[in-house]
């Protein structure tokens, strides 16, 4: 097969699932649920054909608006950036649709599930292959819905009706700034297309609208990659199904930020105070949801505020001098371990009848061996014990901000690396030791192998992946060095786990009560009461003026003009004819002498 | 003449007067009467014998002759009361007195006007106004007089329909 | 009689033959489907090569007075082309979606007959290629348009809403009117043909050209409900009937867009760049005050009314940019919101007819429950307005943007046009938020009042045809723009040209 | 032979003859005498039209019968006129009993 028959494919295939079961195949769930397996393991296979293709792959384009100069297309781009990312995207997309093939089996809306899986398949295929920001756009808001449709899965819950609204209305501020972005980019360089602008980007004078266009196309990647200040729909999207949960809102989707920071590196590369801003907003998400995260009941909450936490991480690093590459390395590795971790969880909650809270388990290492490993393997991964791949990307994140001289920056990595082995702990000892703590985890028993297969595969990724990095092309390293970094995230780790182990250990009760962590900061009330003053005040104001100022002003007042000359010249109607004739003969009189004289 | 002319000018405003003035519809209507007949000698004046007798034969003796028919058969009596309204009196008054002002400002300076009334000469003096306006009524003018012809027939048939009917 | 003529003209027909007693939901919808193969033929063979903006293909000219020239003279071009393609599709669809001849309360050949009349009325003023019939026609389609929400609206405002739209409109088009008389005055007053006024329209004093622009730009403005003459529709599509609102909002409205770029523009380029800046703060009024008024809306068709009126702001960005990207953008986005709207209240009216309510409170949530494919559709429809990639409305509005910031590529200076973009830009999220919360409240959720619920039957087969149809061609225009921009490109050329020279 | 008259001695016998129809139709409530004074009116009118033809002579010095033409179609529509308002009067008075102007005021309000 040549490159444009793989890459189209890559592409199209999901869509032609999505389409297949939409129009035709609703009715018969399993059927429906195969395609859509099946459309996602072809494109696994693609994809690892892609792999052989050279840096400087591409498709051929297709034309999607042409007018005159101004031209955008759907153009595939092959790099290994985009090669990398796709074995990513089909490989966690494939163990994520096996696994719900056991997760969602009774699902009533199983058909519907995998019809949303599939189209997110498209869009995110469309955002890794991407070549140019508008199609990067169109895609990008293509995530957006099938992450609305996916969250809102169980739409008949309120929680979840309104996640998926909150998810979708987040992300599109965020839009709100990338397009602006985009619409800069394109003034500044005169293309939308990722060559012409790398090209073009060093020609470019004015250097305060390049930093504007490339803080507003980092809009984009903060309300997509949930960062701070739009990172709030994210824990919220932890209504939808597990599964959803670990393919979209942890491995793939809100990975896409960093993935388009790095895409468009060299335009970060030279807005020095656009990148800096970015770094200090990766960070400093990356800290106040590793502080949230200590306070959360809820196993995918923890695993949300996680997510939160190292895609700070990666965010932070996009901001870097020469730390686009430990980004993505990190962002590779992280997204087998936490699809791992969400799946885990899901294994979990679906063995206790979807019950979410971890203080309502523990002991489930007995009932459920293999998700006990495999869910500890995760863990060490995301706790960078070494040896593990989540040590070495996040190494390689601390060595960048140590070595740009950003010591705020590294700071903030530092503080999360002790951080994260904490809540982790906790997370783990609550929910998996100790004895079971209701019926339902007493209950609980492992999952079938269709469930447990895709974890064990994922357990082994997420030790291995670090050292298989041919995907990545050499943007990550196994590396280590004694540094101050080094010795620091080591002894991170030994106090974050010691000190979770002591606190949690043997405990029913959360024997910490922080409420400003618990409460998320506060800002989800913030928001909320912003959200009010808008919609309800803002908006109610508005309808008061449109109502009461502007309908007055432009119906009434003619109406009124109108209805009291009508009734001044009805005065004149006293019908009397002659009267009549009196008026009649006077206009007569005056016309005439006016006419005359 | 000029004698004649003042006296068949004032029969017929004093006629005119009497219209207005009289109580009695039936007292208006030969004022009328009276008032035609001095336009018609005005009319014989002017060396227009046609007319002056059609105005007579016509106006005076038919139209008036209905009037006073119709008077008769609603048996009107003479109004009754006080006359005249005081505010139709005084709009009477402004109208008609500015219509007057008008006729004198405009005959005061209308300079065609000031030429004299000299008598008919030569061949003028032969042809008579019968067969001159006879020739253009049926030359020039014979379609005008069949659409008056079918008005006149309109209207005879729309008066059989309205006294027939009753008006609500 | 040429295609167009007939294709004006087939619903004029059809209206006599109801009144002639025949069967009035048969005739409209034969007719209605006459025109669209009508209507896809024309497009099967028009040209893409039309070259000046004078030139229409499918000509024809019947002299009805000699001094003015006065000819009943139709022709389409690429513009005209587009906006009958979406009139035919949205007539079709309207006539569908109207109730069953038994369930119309009242007389069903008048039903019937006014959805047809504002059809030809619409198509009429699309077509025409003489000043005159532009106008006439377009008054016209107002008649039914008040008759239908007087008669056959609901809510016990209707006479009274009829009324004001009766009387807005009737402003408008007088103050159009005005300006209309004022401009032939200025070319010469010998002929109402587009062609003949084009050939002396760039000598109108720029004096001239500032004001009758101003008295164009109000008049059109409020036929398209431009802020803040916009109070009319809102009510005035939340009590018309289904058919009524979808013609209007969908196909009628459009015409004072047509109107700015068929006569304002090319002939007034002067006066369209000296009001520029009005234009810009007035339809920031559109998109920002009154998006957010549309958020604090409590029912469904009210909603959607102000919707209606906000999206015009986009198409007026795209006018107020004046360059060949943003005008297609404009003209795209007048189809695309056509239809969007037309689908929108077409499924509003059937979640109507079962319900009996459109106030969001009362409906509860959770209707997706009882009537999936309603809920489906409805989610299309909605997002189609929100503007989702694949519809036509998210290529239109990015070639809005698009066009707001071509014209600073050389000097890359943000002026006032850029800044309306920007802002204008946030009403993509308002727009989100209004109908993202309507969607969730009637549709999401769990199941309210189910008692009272249980006998909600999902939409039929024949409801769902006219959905199905708009949305085909929505999506079909969105993943290939090209099928329309084609035909648009060089009309818009020669009038942004006119536009810079 | 030198009358004295001009053709102005006419026309202000007119214009009264105009000013005082006007003044009775404006005065008189009773609808026939109204009536009447229309009559006058236009035979005031008709005076004019006399006193024009017969000032504006041709160039054989006769009179302008085409003036003359015309206050013969006015007689016949005057008669015509007259016929048809009397009937609508005889009408009127049937419905309403008077012939009082400002009994018949049913337009008002």
């Amino acid at each position: 097969m040549d490159v444009n028959t793989i890459a189209w494919l890559i592409l199209l295939l999901p869509l032609a699932s999505a389409a297949v079961i939409l129009l035709g195949t609703k009715k018969s769930a399993g059927i429906s649920a195969l395609i859509s397996t099946g459309s996602v393991i072809a494109t696994l296979v693609l994809s690892f054909l892609l792999l052989a293709q050279p840096d400087t792959a591409a498709a051929k384009p297709l034309q999607w608006l042409s007018l005159g100069d101004f031209e955008v297309t759907i153009g595939l781009k092959l790099d290994s950036l985009a090669q990398g990312m796709m074995i990513i995207v089909t490989g966690i997309g494939t163990l994520v649709h096996v696994f719900s093939l056991g997760y969602m089996h009774d699902d009533a809306g199983k058909a519907r599930f995998f019809a949303g899986l599939s189209q997110f398949m498209f869009s995110m295929t469309g955002i890794v292959l991407a070549d140019n920001f508008a199609m990067m756009f169109i895609f990008w808001e293509l995530v957006g819905v099938s992450s609305y449709i996916l969250i809102g899965h169980w739409y008949d819950k309120d929680s979840a009706a309104d996640a998926a609204k909150k998810a979708f209305l987040v992300n599109r501020i965020g839009d709100f700034g990338f397009m602006i972005g985009i619409l800069l980019v394109w003034v500044l360089t005169g293309s939308i297309y990722f060559d012409e602008i790398a090209k073009a980007i060093g020609g470019v004078q004015n250097a305060n609208l390049l930093n504007a266009a490339v803080l507003l196309v980092f809009c984009g990647a903060v309300g997509k990659s949930a960062q701070l200040p739009l990172h709030v729909w994210l824990p919220d999207a932890m209504e939808g199904p597990t599964p959803v949960s670990a393919l979209i809102h942890a491995a793939t989707m809100v990975a896409a930020g960093v993935y388009m920071l790095a895409r468009v590196s060299f335009l970060v590369g030279a807005a020095e105070m656009a990148a800096d801003t970015i770094a200090i907003i990766g960070g400093a998400t990356a800290l106040l949801a590793a502080l949230m995260a200590t306070q959360q009941n809820d196993i995918k909450r923890v695993l949300a505020y996680s997510t939160l936490s190292q895609l700070g991480y990666m965010i932070m690093a996009q901001g870097l001098h020469d730390g686009s590459d430990a980004g993505m390395f990190h962002l590779y590795t992280h997204a087998w371990f936490k699809a791992l971790l969400f799946l885990g969880s899901g294994a979990v909650i679906f063995a206790c009848h979807h019950e979410q809270d971890i203080w309502k388990m523990g002991g489930l290492r007995q009932k459920m061996p293999i998700t006990f490993w495999t869910f500890l393997i995760g863990t060490a991964a995301l706790i960078a014990v070494p040896g593990t791949s989540g040590f070495w990307s996040k190494e390689a994140i601390l060595e960048a901000a140590w070595h740009d001289h950003n010591y705020l920056v590294w700071g903030l990595g530092i503080a999360v690396a002790f951080l994260t082995p904490f809540y982790m702990t906790r997370l783990f000892v609550v929910a998996f030791l100790g004895k079971p703590r209701t019926k339902d985890a007493d209950h609980a028993h492992e999952v079938s192998p269709i469930m447990w297969v895709p974890l064990a595969i994922l357990a082994v990724m997420a030790v291995i992946s670090a050292y298989i990095t041919g995907p990545l092309e050499a943007k990550g390293h196994v590396a280590f060095h004694m540094s101050l970094t080094a010795i620091l995230s080591l002894a991170g780790l030994v106090v974050g786990v010691l000190a979770g182990w002591k606190l949690y250990a043997g405990c029913d009760r959360d024997p910490v009560n922080i409420k400003l962590f618990a409460n998320k900061f506060y800002l989800d009330e913030l928001y909320l009461g912003i959200v009010r003053l808008f919609q309800d005040f803002v908006g109610m104001t508005f309808d008061a003026v449109d109502r009461y100022l502007i309908e007055p002003i432009t119906v009434r007042l003619p109406a009124l003009a109108a209805m009291s000359s009508g009734y001044v010249l009805r005065l004149l109607q006293v019908g009397n004819l002659q009267a009549y004739g009196f008026l009649f003969g006077l206009g007569a009189v005056v016309l005439i002498w006016l006419i005359v004289f | 003449m000029t004698f004649l002319f003042y006296i068949f000018a004032a029969l017929a405003i004093v006629g005119g007067i009497g219209v207005v003035l009289n109580r009695n519809p039936v007292s208006s209507a030969f004022a009328m009467i009276v008032s035609f007949l001095g336009l018609a000698a005005l009319y014989i004046q002017l060396d227009a014998y046609l007319v002056g007798t059609l105005q007579i034969l016509v106006y005076a003796g038919a139209i008036m002759v209905l009037f006073l028919f119709i008077i008769m058969l609603l048996d009107i009596k003479s109004e009754e009361g006080r006359q005249f309204g005081v505010f139709s009196t005084a709009g009477a008054v402004v109208v008609a007195g500015g219509m007057l002002l008008i006729v004198a400002k405009v005959l005061k300076n209308f300079e065609a006007g000031e030429k004299a009334l000299t008598p008919l000469k030569g061949a003028a003096a032969e042809t008579t106004d019968v067969s001159a306006i006879g020739e253009l009524l049926f030359t020039t003018y014979w379609f005008p007089v069949q659409v008056i012809g079918m008005l006149l027939l309109v209207a005879t048939v729309g008066v059989v329909v309205l006294s027939k009917r009753e008006l609500r | 009689m040429t295609l167009v003529e007939f294709i004006v003209f087939a619903p004029l027909l059809a209206v006599l033959a109801i009144l002639f007693g025949s069967p009035a939901r048969a005739t409209a919808i034969v007719a209605a489907v006459a025109n669209l193969a009508a209507a896809g033929l024309m497009t099967l063979r028009f040209p893409v090569e039309v070259e000046s903006k004078g030139q229409v293909i499918f000509a024809s000219s019947r002299n009805l007075l000699a001094s003015p020239n006065l000819n009943l003279a139709f022709g389409l071009d690429g513009i005209s082309l587009v906006l009958v393609i979406l009139t035919v599709l949205v007539t079709l669809a309207a006539v569908w979606a109207s109730p069953a001849e038994g369930r119309i309360k009242g007389n069903v050949k008048l039903y019937y007959s006014s959805s047809l009349l504002i059809a030809s009325g619409a198509l009429g003023a699309f077509c025409a290629t003489d000043l005159f019939f532009f106008y006439a026609f377009h008054e016209l389609a107002l008649i039914p348009t008040f008759l239908m929400i007087g008669i056959f609206g609901s809510g016990e405002n209707r006479k009274r809403t009829a009324w004001t739209i009766t009387i807005f409109l009737g402003v408008g088009s007088l103050i159009l009117l005005a300006g209309l008389i004022a401009l032939l005055v200025e070319t010469g007053g010998k002929s109402f043909a587009f062609a003949d006024l084009y050939a002396v329209g760039d000598k109108i004093p720029a004096d001239a050209q500032k004001n009758i622009y101003l008295i164009l730009l109000i008049g059109f403005g409020i036929l398209v409900s431009l802020f803040p003459f916009h109070s009319w529709a809102p009510p005035a599509y939340a009590q018309a009937p289904t058919p009524v609102a979808m013609l209007h909002a969908g196909v009628l409205k459009k015409f004072g867009l047509y109107g700015l770029i068929r006569v304002a523009m090319p002939l007034l380029p002067e006066g369209a760049a000296h009001w520029q800046t009005l234009l810009l703060v007035l339809l920031l009024g559109n998109i920002l005050i009154l998006g957010l008024v549309t958020i604090a809306q409590r029912r469904l068709d009210t909603l959607l009314g102000y919707s209606s009126v906000m999206h015009m702001g986009y198409v007026f960005l795209g006018i107020a940019s004046g360059n060949t990207i943003g005008l297609h953008g404009a003209v795209l986005l007048m189809f695309a919101h056509g239809i969007s709207i037309a689908l929108l209240f077409a499924l509003a009216g059937a979640v109507r007819e079962r319900m009996g309510t459109l106030d969001m409170d009362e409906l509860g949530g959770g209707l997706a429950k009882k009537a999936p494919a309603l809920g489906l559709l409805f989610g299309f429809a909605a997002f189609a307005s929100i503007g989702l990639p694949g519809f036509a409305n998210f290529a239109a509005e990015v070639m809005v943007f698009f066009g707001s910031f071509q014209p600073i590529l050389e000097t890359k200076k943000l002026g006032a046009l850029q800044w309306a973009g920007i802002l204008s830009l946030w009403g993509v999220v308002i727009s989100a938020v209004y109908m993202l919360r309507a969607y969730r409240k009637i549709f999401k959720g769990p199941l309210t009042d189910k008692d009272a619920k249980a006998g909600i039957a999902d939409l039929t087969l024949t409801e769902r045809a006219p959905a199905l149809l708009l949305i085909v061609a929505l999506m079909a225009v969105g993943f290939v723009p090209g099928l329309l921009l084609k035909y648009l490109t060089p009309t818009l050329e020669a009038i942004a040209m006119s536009l810079k020279g | 032979m030198d009358t004295g008259l001009t053709l102005n001695h006419f026309l202000a016998v007119s214009g009264i003859l105009f000013a005082i129809g006007l003044a009775g139709v404006l005065i008189r409530r009773n609808i026939i005498v109204i009536f009447m004074c229309l009559e006058l009116m236009l035979s005031a009118a008709n005076l004019t039209l006399v006193a024009f033809s017969r000032f504006n002579t041709g160039a054989n010095g006769a009179p302008d019968y085409h003036g003359q033409v015309l206050l013969f179609f006015i007689i016949t529509v005057a008669a015509a006129e007259v016929a048809v308002g009397l009937a609508i009067i005889v009408a009127l008075f049937r419905a309403r009993e008077t012939t009082d102007v400002t009994q018949i005021a049913s337009m008002k309000n």
